[in-house]
C-alpha cells in the first residue's frame, strides 16, 4: 500500500484507540486526582461494561441500535452502582491510603475477574454494532462504527467537561481534590464526593468497555491492556487534568499506530513502550501537570 | 538496633534450622514446594529491600526475576554452563539491570515509578519475544541436565535442590537482616520516612535508592537463576506483570518492611493456593477476598501487625 | 589575610521568586564565624525562603552564596551538610515512625559510622533527651521533637546551624534550658537563628538581620537595631 | 498424604464418573473391588487458555464415563483429578508435582498451551511421570523435551502445516503472506509453511508477526503486499475474532486475496457470526470438521452425542456456544491411548510407569473406532508424536464444509529424535 493511504489508515486506527483511551483514562484520573487511588482494578469495570453489554442486548429484544442503547445506559449505572458499593465497603473503611487501596484493588480485581469467568466464562463474545456501515475508501475499507466511537467519546467527554467546570457537584469535586481537608471544613460531604468519584469513574471505564465492545468483543480478561494503557495517559497527561488526559490519549494512541507503521510489529510495541517511558523519566510530572 | 541482637538472631536461626531439618520430615511433595517457597521468597525479600525498606513502590520486578532467569538459563542453553557460573551470571544479571533501570526510572517517583517499572519491563518482555531465536520466546526452553549440577550434585533431585535452595535462601535471609541492622538499612528506611530529611542529614536520596534497587536485584536476579537452575526451565511468562505482582502480594501479605514477612508471604499464598483450588474452581476468589480482608483487617501484614502489638524488637 | 578571614557565610544579590512574587530580592548578607545571629522580621518577609537558599532546598534565580569564600550556589542540599551546614526544619521533620535513638543515629552515621552509639547517646543527652532512647519519635510531645530536631542538627557537627524558630511550641521553662544550650555551642558552631521570640533574639544574638519583602531592612548589633527608626515602624507600625 | 481435606470438591466433580460405573458395574465385576487408575489432568480452567480448557474438560469427562462404562481400564475404574494450571508454565510445573506427588496420579495429561508444556515436562522428567500432552506443539517431536513426555492425541503443527502446502499452493496461489502470532506456535508456522510452500514451488513473500498482546490488527494490514494471491492466518487467544472482523472490514468489497487459515483463527467462535460474511468462500485447516461432513466415520455421530456437541459443533444445550472441536478430540484420544497401553503392558501401579512408556511407544498403528473419532493414526514411538489426516473446510453459507481430507502419509517427516535411545 502507498504511503498516504498506510498513514491514513494508522491514523484512523490511532483515533480510534485515542477515544476509548481517554474515555477509560478520563475515568481513571477522576479517582486519582480527587480521592489519590491507584485503582488497579479499573480495567476491570472496563471488563464488565463489555461483558454487560452482551448480556443486556442479549436479554432485550429488538432491533440492534435499541438494545445497544439499552446497553449504553444499563452496564455504566450497573458498573457504578457496585463500584460505589466497593467504595463503601473497602476503600472507605481504609481510609482511602494509597498502599492499602493499591492491594485492595488487586483484591477487587482478582474477584471480579473470577466473577466475570464463573458467571460468563472464558469464550469471546460478540455483540452487534448498532448500525452496520462500511466506509469503502478507494485503498481500503473501515468500519464506519468505528468512527462513531470517536465521535461518541468526544460527546461524553464534553458532558463530563461540562459537569465539572458548570455544575455545582462538579465544582464540589474539584473543590474536593484541591484540599480534602479545608472541602471538609467547608461542610462538604467527603465521603459522598468519594464514593460519587469512584462510581463515576467506573462508569465511565464501563462505558468504554460498552462502546468498545462491537469491535473488540467481551472477554473476561479484556481489563489488562486498557489498565496498563489508561495508567500511561494519565501520568503523560498529569494528574486530575481532563484536557491533558484528552491530549495524552491523542499522542500515544497516534503514535502506537504511526510507529507500527515502520517497525515490525513486536518492535513497535517495545519502542512505542520505551518511548512513552522515557516521557515519563524526563517530564516526571507529565506533559501538562505543573509539578508532580 | 543493637540492643536484642541475641534474640532477633536466635529467631532467625532457630526458623533456619526448623527449614534445614524439614526435608526429613516433609512429604516429597511438600518438601518439593518447600525449595519452591524458599527461592520465590528471595525475590520477594529483594522486593522488601526496595518496597518495605526503601518505600520504592515497583511494579517492574518481573523484570529482574527474568533478567536473573536468562542470564543463567541462556549461557547453559547456548554454551552449556554449569550450575556454579550460571548462577553467578544470573545474580550479576540482575543487579546490573536493576542498576539501569533505576538510573532511568529513579528520576520520578510515587507512582510515576510504579508506571516507570512497569513499563521498562513490559518493554523487557516484549524484547524476550522479539528476540525469540535466541531467547525461544513465549515457549522458553528446558535447562539441560549437564547444566543442573553443581560440584557434582545433580540439582533436579530432590535432596541436593533443597539445600541448594535452602542455601540460597539462608544467605538471603542473613544478608538482609545483617543489612537492616547496619547503618545502611537505618538509612534505606529513612528514605521511606522522610526523604526531604534524609537529604538534609546530608544523604543523596538518588544514590542510596539506587543502591537499594540494585540489591533487590541482586535478590531478584539470584531468584530467577535459582528457578532455572533448580528447577529446570526459563520462560517469558516471568518477565509478566503477574511475576510483579507476586513478590509484592508476598511482601504485604507477611509484612513489609519486616525480614521474615516475605517468606511468610510466600508460605502462606502458596497454603492459600492450595487450599483454594481444593475448596472451589473459583479460587481467584478466594486470593481476591484473602487480599482484601488481610489489608482491612491487617493493613501491616502479619508480622507488621504481630511487631507493633506484641514484639517491637522484630527486624 | 583576607583568604583566611572569608565571613562563613555571604550572599551576593541572592535572589528567589515563586512565579510573580519576590520571596528574596535581592540579599546581600555576611554571617562571620562563631556568632550567634538572628533573622527577623514579619511573616512571609522571606526568612524561611532565605535560608531555604542557604541549605540548598531551593535554588535562586540569580546571586551567589559563599561558604567560607567558596561558591556554593547551585551545590545540592546534601553536599552542603557534608560541608557543614545543618538545618533544623521550622515544621518538625523527623523520622515519626523510628526511635528517638534511630533518628539522632542517621545524623551521626552520615559522619561516619565510627562509635555511632556513644556519639548517638551524647547528642541526645546534650538536648536532654537521654533515656528516651527507644521511644518513637512520633509519639515524643512537641516540646521534645522540636528537641530532638535539634539533636539531629547538632550531631552533623556543623560549622553553621541553621534554626527556623526553634523555641515555638517550647515551654518557657524550655526556653531557658535551650538559650543555655545555644550558647554553649558557640564558637565552635555559628548559629543562625530565625525566631520570633524578641527576648531570645536579644537575649542571644551578637547580631541581628531584619528582612522585609525579601529584602534586608536592617543590620546591626540588638542595640542598634532595637533603636533603628525603620525597623521600629515596620514593627510596631505593622 | 495429609492434605486430602483440602480437595473435597474437586473430588466431588468426580462422583459422577465414579458413581455410574459403580452401578454399572457391580455385579459379578471385579473392577468395582479394584483400585481405581488415576489420572491427573492439567487443565487451562483460567488464563488465556480457558477457553480450550473449557472444552477439553468437557470432552475428557464423556471418555472417562465411556471408558468406565464399559468397565475402566483393564478391568479397574478409571478416576480423573483435573487441576488448573492457571495457562502458566510456573504454575504448570506445580500442578504436575501435585497431582503426581500430592495425589497419587498414575500419569498426567492433557496441557495445551506448549508454554505450559515446556515448563511442566522438566518436572514430569525429574518425578519420572508420563506426561501425555495434547497441545499440537512441534516441541515433542522436535527432541526439546525428554522420555516422560508423548503426544499421542494430536498431529503436530510441523506435520499439518506441510500437508497443506501441497493443496494451497495448487488451489490457491503460490504467492503467500502470512500472519501469525509472534511466538512459538505461529514461529512455527511461519518456519515450515514458508519451507513446504517452496518446496512446491510457490514464495511467502511477506510475513507479519503480531504481538500476542494485540488486540486490534487493522494497522498491521495495510503491510500485506498488493500482489499477495492468498493470505495464511492463523491466531489463537481471545482476539481471533477481532482479527478475522478487522480482515473483513479491511478488505471489505474491494480486491482481496485467497483466505487460507487455520480455525485456530475460529475455534470457539460462530463462523456465522455477524461481521464474518467475508469470509463466505475462503478455506480453513480443520483437524476435525466441527460441522458434521455427509461422508462422516460411523462413529462420529457417538462421539458428539457423548460430548454434547451438534452437528454444527455446538454445544447441545446452546447453539451459541461453539466447541474447540479440531483440537478438543485429542483429549479423548490419549485417554483411549492411555488404557490401551496400560492393558498392553499389564499396568499396576506407578512402579510400572517405565513400562507403560515403553508400552506406548511400541504403539504404532492406531486404526479409526470409537477410540480416534477424529481418524486412523500412526504413533512414532522414536518421537513420541502421532500423525493422523488433515482436513480442509470451505465456509459455504457461513457454515465450514469439508472439501478436501489428506492423507497420514503427506503429513509425516523425517525423525528429528529418537527418545527411545534416551535414558528414563
Amino acid at each position: 500500500m502507498a504511503f498516504g493511504p498506510f498513514l491514513l489508515l494508522a491514523l484512523m486506527e490511532g483515533l480510534v484507540t485515542a477515544a476509548v483511551l481517554a474515555l477509560a483514562a478520563a475515568g481513571l484520573s477522576l479517582v486519582f486526582g480527587v480521592m489519590r487511588v491507584v485503582n488497579v482494578a479499573h480495567g476491570e469495570f472496563y471488563m464488565l461494561g463489555a461483558v454487560l453489554a452482551w448480556a443486556v442486548t442479549g436479554m432485550i429484544p429488538g432491533p440492534a441500535a435499541l438494545t445497544f442503547l439499552a446497553a449504553l445506559i444499563i452496564a455504566p449505572v450497573l458498573v457504578a452502582a457496585l463500584a460505589a458499593v466497593a467504595d463503601g465497603l473497602i476503600l472507605k473503611r481504609l481510609n482511602y491510603d494509597p498502599e492499602a487501596t493499591i492491594v485492595a484493588t488487586i483484591g477487587l480485581l482478582y474477584i471480579l475477574q473470577q466473577a466475570a469467568l464463573s458467571l460468563y466464562g472464558p469464550n469471546a463474545n460478540p455483540v452487534p454494532a448498532p448500525f452496520e456501515w462500511r466506509i469503502q475508501l478507494p485503498w481500503f475499507g473501515y468500519s464506519g462504527y468505528k468512527l462513531f466511537v470517536v465521535l461518541a467519546a468526544l460527546a461524553v467527554l464534553l458532558a463530563l467537561w461540562t459537569f465539572l467546570s458548570r455544575t455545582r457537584a462538579g465544582l464540589i469535586m474539584r473543590a474536593t481534590q484541591v484540599d480534602r481537608m479545608t472541602a471538609q471544613a467547608f461542610g462538604i460531604n467527603v465521603d459522598r464526593v468519594y464514593m460519587g468519584t469512584f462510581a463515576l469513574g467506573a462508569g465511565l471505564a464501563a462505558l468504554a468497555g460498552v462502546l468498545v465492545v462491537p469491535i473488540q468483543q467481551a472477554q473476561y480478561l479484556m481489563g489488562h491492556d486498557p489498565l496498563l494503557l489508561s495508567f500511561i495517559v494519565v501520568i503523560i497527561g498529569g494528574l486530575g487534568s481532563l484536557r491533558g488526559t484528552l491530549v495524552a490519549a491523542v499522542v500515544i494512541g497516534l503514535s502506537d499506530g504511526v510507529i507500527s507503521m515502520f517497525f515490525s510489529p513486536t518492535l513497535a510495541k517495545i519502542l512505542a513502550t520505551l518511548l512513552v517511558a522515557m516521557v515519563l523519566v524526563l517530564r516526571p510530572q507529565g506533559l501538562f501537570g505543573a509539578r508532580a | 538496633m543493637r540492643r536484642n541482637g541475641l534474640r532477633v538472631w536466635a529467631l532467625h536461626l532457630a526458623l533456619l534450622a526448623v527449614l534445614a531439618s524439614a526435608q526429613f520430615w516433609l512429604s516429597p511433595y511438600l518438601a518439593t514446594n518447600l525449595a519452591r517457597i524458599m527461592v520465590l521468597a528471595v525475590f520477594a525479600m529483594g522486593y522488601n529491600l526496595a518496597f518495605g525498606y526503601t518505600g520504592l513502590l515497583s511494579l517492574g520486578h518481573a523484570l529482574l526475576l527474568a533478567a536473573g532467569m536468562y542470564a543463567a538459563g541462556l549461557p547453559a542453553l547456548l554454551w552449556g554452563w554449569s550450575a556454579g557460573p550460571a548462577f553467578i551470571a544470573g545474580l550479576a544479571g540482575g543487579g546490573l539491570v536493576a542498576a539501569v533501570l533505576g538510573l532511568l526510572a529513579l528520576r520520578t517517583a510515587g507512582v510515576s515509578f510504579m508506571i516507570v517499572t512497569l513499563m521498562f519491563a513490559q518493554a523487557g518482555f516484549l524484547t524476550l519475544l522479539y528476540f525469540a531465536p535466541v531467547t525461544r520466546g513465549n515457549d522458553g526452553f528446558a535447562v539441560a541436565a549437564a547444566s543442573r549440577s553443581f560440584l557434582g550434585f545433580d540439582l533436579s533431585t530432590d535432596t541436593p535442590r533443597f539445600l541448594a535452595a535452602f542455601a540460597i535462601f539462608a544467605t538471603g535471609l542473613l544478608v538482609s537482616l545483617a543489612l537492616m541492622r547496619s547503618p545502611f538499612g537505618r538509612t534505606m528506611i529513612a528514605m521511606r520516612e522522610n526523604e526531604e530529611r534524609s537529604r538534609m542529614l546530608g544523604y543523596n536520596p538518588f544514590t542510596v535508592k539506587l543502591a537499594a534497587l540494585t540489591l533487590s536485584g541482586l535478590y531478584a536476579g539470584a531468584a530467577g537463576a535459582a528457578y532455572a537452575l533448580l528447577f529446570g526451565y526459563v520462560g517469558a511468562s516471568f518477565a509478566t506483570i503477574q511475576y510483579s505482582i507476586l513478590p509484592m502480594l508476598y511482601v504485604l501479605m507477611g509484612g513489609a518492611g519486616t525480614t521474615l514477612g516475605p517468606f511468610l508471604g510466600a508460605l502462606l499464598m502458596f497454603a492459600l493456593v492450595e487450599a483454594a483450588t481444593g475448596l472451589t474452581t473459583a479460587h481467584q476468589f478466594i486470593i481476591g477476598a484473602a487480599l482484601v480482608a488481610l489489608v482491612l483487617f491487617a493493613p501491616k501484614g502479619i508480622l507488621g501487625t504481630v511487631r507493633e502489638r506484641w514484639a517491637k524488637w522484630l527486624p | 589575610m583576607a583568604a583566611v578571614m572569608a565571613p562563613l557565610i555571604e550572599t551576593r544579590g541572592l535572589t528567589l521568586h515563586y512565579g510573580g512574587l519576590k520571596a528574596v530580592d535581592g540579599v546581600d548578607f555576611t554571617l562571620e564565624a562563631g556568632e550567634i545571629h538572628a533573622l527577623i522580621g514579619p511573616n512571609g518577609a522571606g526568612k524561611t525562603s532565605f535560608v531555604s537558599l542557604l541549605s540548598g532546598r531551593r535554588l535562586p534565580q540569580s546571586g551567589r552564596i559563599l561558604l567560607a569564600g567558596e561558591d556554593i550556589t547551585r551545590l545540592p542540599a546534601q553536599l552542603r551538610v557534608r560541608k557543614g551546614i545543618a538545618y533544623t526544619f521550622q515544621i518538625t521533620s523527623i523520622f515519626p515512625r523510628l526511635s528517638v535513638f534511630d533518628n539522632v543515629a542517621l545524623a551521626v552515621q552520615a559522619q561516619g559510622t565510627r562509635d555511632l552509639e556513644n556519639r548517638t547517646r551524647a547528642a541526645l543527652a546534650r538536648v536532654g533527651l537521654d533515656g528516651l532512647e527507644e521511644q518513637e519519635a512520633g509519639t515524643l510531645s512537641y516540646g521534645h521533637q522540636r528537641l530532638l530536631e535539634l539533636a539531629m542538627g547538632l550531631a552533623l557537627k556543623p560549622r553553621l546551624l541553621i534554626l527556623d524558630e526553634p523555641t515555638q511550641g517550647l515551654a518557657a521553662s524550655e526556653i531557658e534550658g535551650f538559650k543555655a544550650l545555644v550558647r554553649s555551642l558557640v564558637p565552635e558552631t555559628t548559629v543562625l537563628l530565625i525566631e520570633h521570640n524578641m527576648e531570645v533574639v536579644m537575649d542571644l544574638a551578637s547580631r541581628i538581620t531584619v528582612l522585609t519583602f525579601g529584602r534586608v531592612l536592617a543590620s546591626g548589633t540588638p542595640a542598634a537595631i532595637r533603636a533603628n527608626p525603620a525597623v521600629q515602624e515596620a514593627y510596631l507600625g505593622a | 498424604m495429609s492434605n486430602g481435606l483440602l480437595h473435597p470438591t474437586r473430588r466431588g466433580l468426580l462422583l459422577a464418573g465414579g458413581a455410574g460405573l459403580l452401578t454399572a458395574a457391580l455385579p459379578g465385576h471385579v473392577a468395582a473391588q479394584a483400585a481405581p487408575i488415576r489420572i491427573g489432568f492439567q487443565l487451562h480452567r483460567t488464563g488465556i487458555g480457558a477457553a480450550y480448557g473449557r472444552w477439553y474438560e468437557r470432552t475428557t469427562q464423556a471418555a472417562l464415563k465411556a471408558i468406565n462404562d464399559a468397565g475402566g481400564i483393564a478391568g479397574r475404574p478409571v478416576e480423573i483429578l483435573f487441576e488448573d494450571d492457571a495457562t502458566d508454565p510456573k504454575r504448570g510445573s506445580e500442578v504436575v508435582d501435585k497431582l503426581t506427588q500430592a495425589d497419587g496420579c498414575d500419569l498426567v495429561m492433557g496441557t495445551l498451551f506448549s508454554h505450559v508444556v515446556m515448563g511442566s515436562a522438566p518436572r514430569a522428567g525429574e518425578l519420572k511421570v508420563p506426561y501425555l500432552v495434547c497441545s499440537e506443539g512441534y516441541h515433542v517431536a522436535s527432541g526439546a523435551l525428554n522420555r516422560w513426555t508423548l503426544q499421542p492425541g494430536i498431529t503436530d503443527v510441523r506435520a499439518q502445516i506441510s500437508t497443506m502446502a501441497p493443496w494451497v499452493a495448487a488451489n490457491l496461489g503460490k504467492k503467500v503472506t502470512m500472519v501469525f502470532p509472534d511466538y512459538a506456535f505461529g514461529h512455527d508456522h511461519r518456519d515450515f509453511f514458508t519451507k513446504a510452500v517452496a518446496e512446491q514451488g510457490g514464495e511467502v513473500i511477506a510475513q507479519i508477526a503480531v504481538p500476542p498482546t494485540e488486540t486490534s490488527f487493522t494497522r498491521y494490514f495495510p503491510q500485506i503486499p498488493a500482489e499477495t494471491e492468498v493470505l495464511y492466518h492463523v491466531m489463537v487467544g481471545p482476539a481471533v475474532l477481532t482479527f478475522v472482523k478487522e480482515l473483513g472490514e479491511f478488505y471489505g468489497t474491494g480486491a482481496k486475496p485467497a483466505l487460507f487459515g487455520f480455525v485456530d483463527s475460529l475455534e470457539a467462535v460462530d463462523t456465522a457470526t455477524p461481521g464474518l460474511e467475508f469470509l463466505e468462500g475462503s478455506h480453513f485447516w480443520e483437524a476435525h470438521p466441527r460441522v458434521k461432513p455427509a461422508d462422516a466415520g460411523e462413529h462420529e455421530a457417538a462421539y458428539r452425542a457423548a460430548v454434547g456437541v451438534d452437528d454444527n459443533g455446538a454445544s447441545v444445550s446452546d447453539a451459541k456456544d461453539i466447541s474447540t472441536y479440531s483440537h478438543m478430540f485429542s483429549t479423548w484420544e490419549t485417554l483411549y491411548f492411555i488404557k490401551q497401553a496400560m492393558e498392553a503392558s499389564g499396568y499396576a501401579g506407578p512402579a510400572d510407569r517405565q513400562k507403560l512408556v515403553e508400552a506406548m511407544e511400541a504403539i504404532s498403528d492406531l486404526p479409526y473406532g470409537i477410540e480416534r473419532p477424529q481418524g486412523a493414526k500412526r504413533f512414532n514411538g522414536k518421537t513420541h508424536q502421532v500423525f493422523g489426516t488433515q482436513s480442509i473446510s470451505q465456509v459455504q453459507g457461513g457454515k465450514l464444509v469439508k472439501v478436501h481430507t489428506t492423507t497420514i502419509e503427506e503429513g509425516l517427516y523425517e525423525d528429528a529424535v529418537d527418545y527411545t535411545t534416551m535414558s528414563f
